[in-house]
């Protein structure tokens, strides 16, 4: 056994290549940055890249939990949209405890009911998030057309409440969410219930443990912290129009581009960590085009799609089971 | 006694036809949620209800697609006539066409047709017109005059790449700007995604382009989020230019965030809907040529000054009232013809309507004060 | 097949599509049933089931094409270009090959480089979305209105049947069907009998790609030309139409052509009803996600004994 | 109820759908002993000791332990109460680590307001390793990364690691290599003089008979007897629990042809850190058994011959055409056969009916003109493999998941030995299988192999591979380590010596 082990030295060859992918990632920064006339890693800019990465960093800590349970959910755009609202309203009642009270609750509350959907009707969450989804951006649109017909607009923050959203204080919120979530995650019984379910159900029921239990409370989790990134995402953008038509499904895409970023570097870094790294990589690749001169609209969307496909084959690499 | 039991009848149905809305028209919302679409639908119903239609409103959801679907659930569910909002040029031959066949009438409001496209739908017996603005004429005087204030650069932030409305602001402005020497030095288009991308895209331009003179935004949406992040970057001195007004962007001007912002030409919707109330009524106005006539609404110019004004008179109470609209088609005012339409559209302007409404006696002499005439 | 019992599994589709054919007779009246309006159900439904036809294959084999909008987007513009630089005879050609391209770029990077199916099919959504702009320069590409006649019922309803029958045929009676099935029930099992498997996930792409490409040309045919949102959310429609159907998301041997059709027609009669009797847009779509839960539901739940749900 | 049976249960039924798995079973266990649970498969053990655990529920009856009702809801449940059991498929979750493995749902005790720590958790690990002597496993790796004997010696500790008065423990051992086993036994003995009662099954006969001091003999989820295993022999015991007695139940008939040339042969196969090496050749006509403990390759190697696994060196001969098998393709085109071990995930379709099972590799011979597959000759088919192959089933448009796990055995054979093959390579064909279809599964064999065709059988029970094979490959540490003839004379104990 120990280091003879021949999965544990597969496991080591595993490590080093993905040490070899970090190692180049960093390179390419490095590249840019001299590209782009040392403007890539400046101080003021690492700021901007960061703070723009600290919303889909939130969300996608909420969704690994239910990403771990196997379950997709193509609600959260439409979740993050009700949620920022909601906490825009009780914020301008109720300053700044109003305004991330109003993301947690309304966070914690809908991905309940998504998660009494889910389990109780079985229908799996990939389609039964389509269908919250609509049902959630319906109810968004419902409000919207209303505050119309009412002769306003949706809840705006204008120029109150907009701090939590801003430099320093949003970033600041990372270190506090990363603890939180590494805890929660790694260091507690829904974290390891969770991982466990998904790794293995039946195993899992069998050990005693309650998986839709399991499942229920990691989405009160991530309820939690997609709150947590509505109430920031308020105090971002000031306002949030809700619209129909799907349009909130391709939400999923940044945090699920991240998590994959984060697994493919699974044995160096904790998948907590790695979805920091995935976010700020991915908002640093947008910022660096853009430096770059790189058309937006068209060619970054094109380098980010190919991004995405290069970094799953490099992950996947070697994988033998079945991929669906 | 023949004669006067047809003189009956028809009195009767005329009558019938005055007290009951008479007419049910279509229209086509592209994308509801948009705040800059939301008034166009908002002006559209004011007309109706101004003129005594029906309007049945549905909601493209932003898909090409599902504005042909639109229209041919509005013709199933018998609608006298369309008013229709064309999230793309390409569309309009063909809804013109299903209008044909169903025998309804149509016009388009706010995106006006290309020549070529014109000229095919003027063959059409059911084109009633058109009324909109051109859009290269919105981003145009706003690249002249950002010119002309000296600025050598400028970037600008849109709205959906692809989007006719943006494509052709950002053609006006990048060639009255670079007419007169200037140069765009680069563009974020920011997808439907909203403010939240538009803040993080105008962000990254101005970290890529910090000596920039000019941002220019076309739309209400990316305007908002880019007026706050230049807020960041005050120290750089950059003048700031908008198209649309939406709330923040008035409030934008009254504390100089923008340095001056156009828009208001919702108001094409209402008067599409005039326009086709008159067609209904037998009486299809036509243009000079006699052809279906296109109207152009001004986009008008908004000064820091002006910013109670534009918000009293047209966001709290609508520009135009309703004897006005009613003015327009010849149910109410038998003289109603292309002549009214022009004379209105002529007239569209910040200060003119200001003082038509006050000579009209809706708004009085202490307004006028507050609003610095 | 006599000992094939009628289940709720095979009832319940049909049963909300006649429920709501019934309601809205009732709450629109004989403007449903005009002409004109089943015509235009029809209209606004073939288009997803000519995706949906392509689309059943990867279903079938438990996988997922979310870049079929795009490659519909995508596959129509070029042609739209070619036809307009070479004649109209062009266009069912280019847009065809087109489509067989990308899905084979698809099937080739998610079989041979092993990338999950949601993965690759949304970045190459997202890439060729990115690209569409830098065809279309800004404006719309107009088609020439000859190409107009092609979306009406008398010239649509032949190809419909046509495709049905070409691409049901492949389906329910050949190898590719049935293969395809047998990977989405156990893949490994499927691999160790002799099925082809990457061969399979490669044609399964590539059909899918073939009718994103025929969907296109009609979508053409159907808006008058190309605009950046054209095919936005028709993956998601698809996919809509065929679970609502009935057809299980897992994939497997259960899948079945007809509940496309069942689904698409439920969709459509849905959203047509809800406009005709004046419910706003936004409505609509909560109800058809009340609607989609409900009838995926009601389906899995009378089938449970002998289907593992996953959850 | 005396004072001495530490646990009872008495009239206890349970069934799954219309299965009646268990049926008025009424046992007393004493504390000090270790008890036997035999039975064939489907006999109701593993459901009996489950209710015991509380992973079922019963339906009726009533269970007591230490003289008080006792109904645990849950595992958890039944762990506070003192009952733990390791169940008979693998019990761990991948994902996670060998440490939280061993503590998952029991994680409260390391928490301080509701964070573990981890430090305490691994040194209480580490030192439930050394309380019960059981060889230390890496605690922080993944499951995943463990091999099955190492996952079952894992699930050993967890069980223990609640300290159960009744330890339950269903079939263990036949994962563990001999010095396991062997420091298996001498812990329960060592838990036995403790007071503390052991349930134990196992499909080995001389292994429970040595071990146990009492046995229960199961029969269609009824129970036969309970005896005292001294005096015993292995042909009561099975005609207990058969109800008949089964004295050969191999059907072993010698190779036509001892010296036929050979069908396929294996040259020089190596697949890094798993073989070593490995050249061999397979006959016509006869029965290659491929033996060797449970981490020595030789299901590994089952998959190379298959095609299933990339060879790093040396190649596959296909000696008819001299093709080299490379690839899955090339080994089903030469004819080749390959029934995987693991029967509900790699062998079968179990959602489907069993009509697409059993078409499916056979698919080819259905195709018409156009490509066209003839329903009316697959439901043919079908239905002539299931009445060759005695599966029951209420008809071919059954779902496999409501067959038992014999049918499906029975199915997931059919649906390979039904075409044409030249070479059939069964990877624990009788695994998990009751005795009376083992049985038939063995006339199988030997039928097919007078067809001239080459099998591999690769098992893990040394008993049938004597029983079946012409000649057995013993394999150890991914390298051939001697190659028995039958002419020999098989003895189980040389065999053995060179396992291990």
């Amino acid at each position: 056994m120990g280091d003879t082990h021949p999965m544990l030295q597969r496991f080591g060859k595993r490590r080093m290549q993905q040490v070899l992918v970090l190692a180049g990632l960093l390179l390419v920064f490095l590249i840019i940055h001299f590209a782009t006339n040392f403007r890539f890693l400046t101080g003021r800019n690492m700021g901007i890249i960061v703070s723009h990465a600290v919303i889909p960093t939130f969300i996608t800590w909420g969704l690994i939990f239910s990403f771990t349970s196997g379950m997709i959910d193509l609600s959260i755009g439409s979740i993050v949209v009700l949620a920022s609202n909601f906490a825009g309203i009780l914020g301008l009642k109720f300053g700044y405890v109003g305004l991330i009270l109003g993301g947690l609750v309304a966070g914690v509350l809908l991905q309940a009911l998504n998660g009494f959907v889910f389990l109780k009707t079985k229908i799996p969450p990939w389609v039964a998030g389509l269908g919250m989804a609509m049902i959630y951006e319906s109810i968004g649109a419902v409000y919207s057309t209303a505050a119309v017909r009412s002769g306003g607009m949706v809840v705006s923050l204008g120029s109150q409440l907009r701090g939590l959203g801003q430099l320093p204080f949003n970033v600041l919120m990372l270190v506090p969410g990363l603890i939180a979530v590494y805890i929660l995650f790694c260091r507690t019984s829904i974290g390891l219930n969770v991982r466990a379910v998904g790794s293995d159900l039946r195993v899992t029921k069998e050990m005693g443990i309650d998986p839709n239990r399991a499942k229920f409370l990691s989405m009160l989790v991530c309820g939690v912290f997609i709150g947590l990134g509505s109430a920031i995402n308020q105090s971002y953008v000031g306002q949030l129009l809700p619209r129909t038509g799907l349009t909130t499904v391709s939400t999923i895409f940044q945090p699920l581009t991240a998590v994959l970023i984060a697994s493919s570097m699974g044995a160096i870094f904790n998948v907590v960590i790695g979805v920091v790294i995935g976010t700020i990589s991915l908002s640093a690749l947008f910022n660096a085009l853009t430096l770059l001169g790189v058309p937006s609209g068209t060619w970054q969307e094109v380098v980010l799609g190919m991004l995405v496909i290069a970094v799953t084959i490099v992950s996947m690499r070697g994988e033998e089971g079945v991929v669906k | 006694m023949k004669r006067l039991s047809i003189c009956l009848l028809l009195v009767l149905l005329l009558s019938a036809n005055v007290l009951a809305a008479d007419y049910k028209i279509g229209f086509n919302n592209a994308l509801s949620g948009v705040y800059c679409l939301d008034i166009l639908e908002n002006f559209a119903v004011y007309g109706a209800e101004a003129l005594g239609v029906d309007l049945m409103v549905v909601n493209d959801e932003g898909t090409i697609e599902k504005s042909i679907s639109n229209v041919e659930n509005m013709i199933a569910s018998g609608v006298d006539g369309i008013v229709y909002f064309g999230l793309s040029d390409a569309t309009f031959a063909i809804v013109a066409k299903m209008c044909a066949d169903a025998r309804v009438p149509l016009v388009l409001y706010d995106h006006l047709p290309t020549p070529d496209t014109l000229a095919h739908l003027r063959n059409n017996p059911y084109f009633a017109g058109a009324v909109g603005e051109d859009d290269y004429d919105a981003g145009y005087p706003i690249g002249e005059f950002a010119a002309a204030t000296g600025a050598k650069t400028a970037v600008l932030v849109t709205g959906n790449r692809g989007d006719t409305t943006h494509e052709a602001r950002v053609k006006g402005f990048t060639e009255a700007f670079e007419g007169a020497g200037g140069k765009v030095l680069d563009i974020a288009w920011a997808a439907t995604g909203g403010r939240a991308e538009a803040l993080k895209k105008s962000e990254d331009l101005l970290v890529a382009y910090p000596d920039v003179d000019v941002v220019y935004t076309t739309s209400g949406e990316p305007a908002v989020a880019t007026m706050e992040v230049l807020q960041k970057y005050a120290d750089l001195g950059i003048q700031y230019y908008v198209t649309d007004l939406d709330p923040p962007i008035l409030e934008g001007l009254q504390e100089g965030k923008i340095s001056a912002a156009n828009g208001a030409h919702w108001i094409n919707s209402g008067l599409a809907v005039a326009l086709l109330h008159n067609f209904l009524e037998g009486n299809p106005i036509k243009d000079a040529n006699g052809q279906a006539p296109v109207f152009h609404v001004p986009i008008i110019v908004l000064e820091a000054g002006q910013y109670k004004a534009y918000e009293e008179q047209w966001l709290n109470n609508m520009p135009f009232t309703p004897e006005e609209i009613r003015n327009l088609s010849v149910k109410y005012n038998p003289a109603a013809s292309a002549e009214s339409f022009e004379t209105l559209l002529a007239n569209y302007s910040v200060e003119q309507r200001i003082m038509d409404k006050f000579e009209a006696g809706i708004i009085t002499e202490e307004d006028l004060e507050r609003y610095g005439f | 097949m006599k000992n094939r019992k009628l289940s709720w599994e095979h009832i319940i589709p049909f049963a909300g599509l006649v429920c709501l054919i019934l309601l809205f007779t009732v709450l629109v009246g004989d403007k449903f049933w005009r002409p004109y309006n089943l015509k235009s159900i029809l209209n606004q439904t073939v288009l997803y089931m000519f995706g949906g036809l392509g689309l059943i294959f990867v279903i079938a084999q438990g996988s997922i094409d979310l870049s079929q909008g795009a490659v519909l987007a995508l596959s129509a513009t070029i042609s739209a270009i070619l036809v307009n630089k070479y004649g109209l005879w062009l266009i069912f050609p280019s847009a065809i090959l087109l489509g067989a391209l990308f899905g084979l770029l698809n099937g080739v990077i998610i079989s041979k480089l092993k990338v999950p199916s949601v993965t690759c099919t949304l970045a190459f959504s997202i890439a060729y979305r990115g690209l569409l702009p830098v065809f279309t320069r800004g404006g719309p590409i107009y088609v020439p209105f000859k190409l107009f006649d092609l979306y009406n019922f008398e010239n649509m309803f032949p190809v419909l049947v046509l495709l049905t029958i070409i691409f049901g045929y492949l389906f329910e009676y050949t190898k590719v069907g049935y293969f395809s099935k047998a990977i989405g029930e156990n893949e490994i099992k499927a691999r160790n009998s002799g099925v082809p498997v990457e061969k399979m996930k490669i044609i399964a792409y590539v059909l899918c790609g073939i009718m994103a490409g025929i969907a296109g040309v009609f979508t053409l045919s159907r808006v008058g030309g190309v605009d950046v949102s054209i095919g936005n959310f028709f993956e998601l429609e698809v996919m809509l139409a065929i679970f609502t159907g009935g057809v299980p998301v897992t994939g497997g041997m259960s899948t079945r052509i007809y509940r496309l059709f069942i689904g698409a027609l439920t969709i459509g009669v849905l959203v047509n009803g809800l406009t005709l009797y004046g419910v706003s847009a936004a409505l609509a779509e909560g109800v058809k996600g009340l609607m989609l839960i409900g009838l995926v539901f009601l389906a899995a739940r009378f089938t449970a004994g002998k289907r593992a749900v996953t959850a | 109820m005396t004072k001495s049976f530490s646990l009872s249960v008495a009239d206890v039924s349970k069934s799954f759908g219309p299965t009646r798995a268990v049926i008025d079973v009424s046992l007393d266990f004493r504390a000090g002993e270790i008890h036997g649970l035999i039975g064939e498969n489907g006999s109701g053990k593993s459901t009996l000791l489950s209710m015991i655990a509380g992973i079922h529920t019963r339906d009726k009856g009533q269970m007591f332990k230490g003289g008080q009702p006792y109904d645990p809801v849950s595992p958890a449940h039944a762990n506070e109460q003192g009952v733990s059991m390791v169940v008979q498929e693998l019990g761990l979750v991948d994902g996670l680590t060998v440490a939280e493995n061993i503590f998952l749902g029991k994680t409260d005790q390391f928490a301080n307001r509701g964070v573990i720590n981890l430090r305490k958790m691994h040194r209480a690990a580490e030192e439930a390793f050394a309380a019960w002597g059981i060889s230390q496993v890496p605690l922080d790796v993944f499951a995943s990364s463990l091999t099955v004997e190492e996952k079952k010696l894992v699930e050993l500790v967890r069980a223990l690691s609640t300290d159960p008065d009744v330890l339950i423990l269903d079939e263990i051992t036949a994962a563990f290599s001999h010095n396991n086993r062997t420091a298996l036994y001498k812990l329960l003995a060592k838990l036995k003089a403790q007071g503390k009662l052991i349930l134990f099954v196992s499909h080995n006969l001389p292994e429970a008979l040595q071990l146990c001091d009492r046995l229960t003999v199961l029969k269609d989820g009824e129970k036969v007897d309970t005896l005292d295993s001294k005096g015993l022999t292995e042909d009561e015991l099975k005609r207990l629990m058969v109800g008949r007695e089964i004295k050969e139940t191999y059907f072993y008939t010698p190779a036509k042809n001892e010296n036929a040339e050979p069908v396929l042969v294996a040259d020089g196969i190596t697949v890094d850190g798993v073989l070593h090496n490995v050249s061999f050749e397979l006959r016509r006509g006869e029965v290659l058994g491929l033996g060797g403990l449970s981490d020595s390759g030789i299901h590994e190697l089952g998959k190379v011959l298959f095609g299933l696994t990339r060879a790093d060196q040396g190649q596959v001969i296909f000696a008819d055409t001299g093709e080299r098998i490379d690839s899955l393709r090339k080994a089903i085109n030469s004819g080749i056969a390959y029934v995987p071990k693991d029967r509900d995930t790699e062998a079968l379709m179990v959602r489907a009916t069993i009509e697409d099972n059993l078409c499916l590799p056979s698919v080819d011979a259905f195709v018409g003109p156009l490509g066209f597959l003839s329903p009316r000759k697959r439901k043919k088919f079908a239905g002539e493999q299931l009445e060759a192959f005695e599966i029951k089933a209420s008809g071919i448009r059954q779902a496999v998941n409501q067959l038992s796990g014999g049918n499906r055995q029975k199915v997931s054979l059919a649906s390979w030995l039904s075409r044409p093959n030249k070479i059939i390579i069964l990877d624990s064909p009788t695994r998990g299988v009751d005795v009376g279809i083992t049985a038939n599964i063995y006339k199988l064999i030997a039928e097919v192999k007078q067809q001239g065709i080459g099998i591999i059988l690769i098992s893990d029970e040394l008993p049938e591979l004597i029983g079946c094979s012409d000649r057995i490959l013993i394999m150890k540490n991914g390298a051939v380590a001697r190659i028995f003839e039958r002419a020999e004379g098989f003895s189980e104990n040389s065999i053995v010596e060179v396992m291990i």
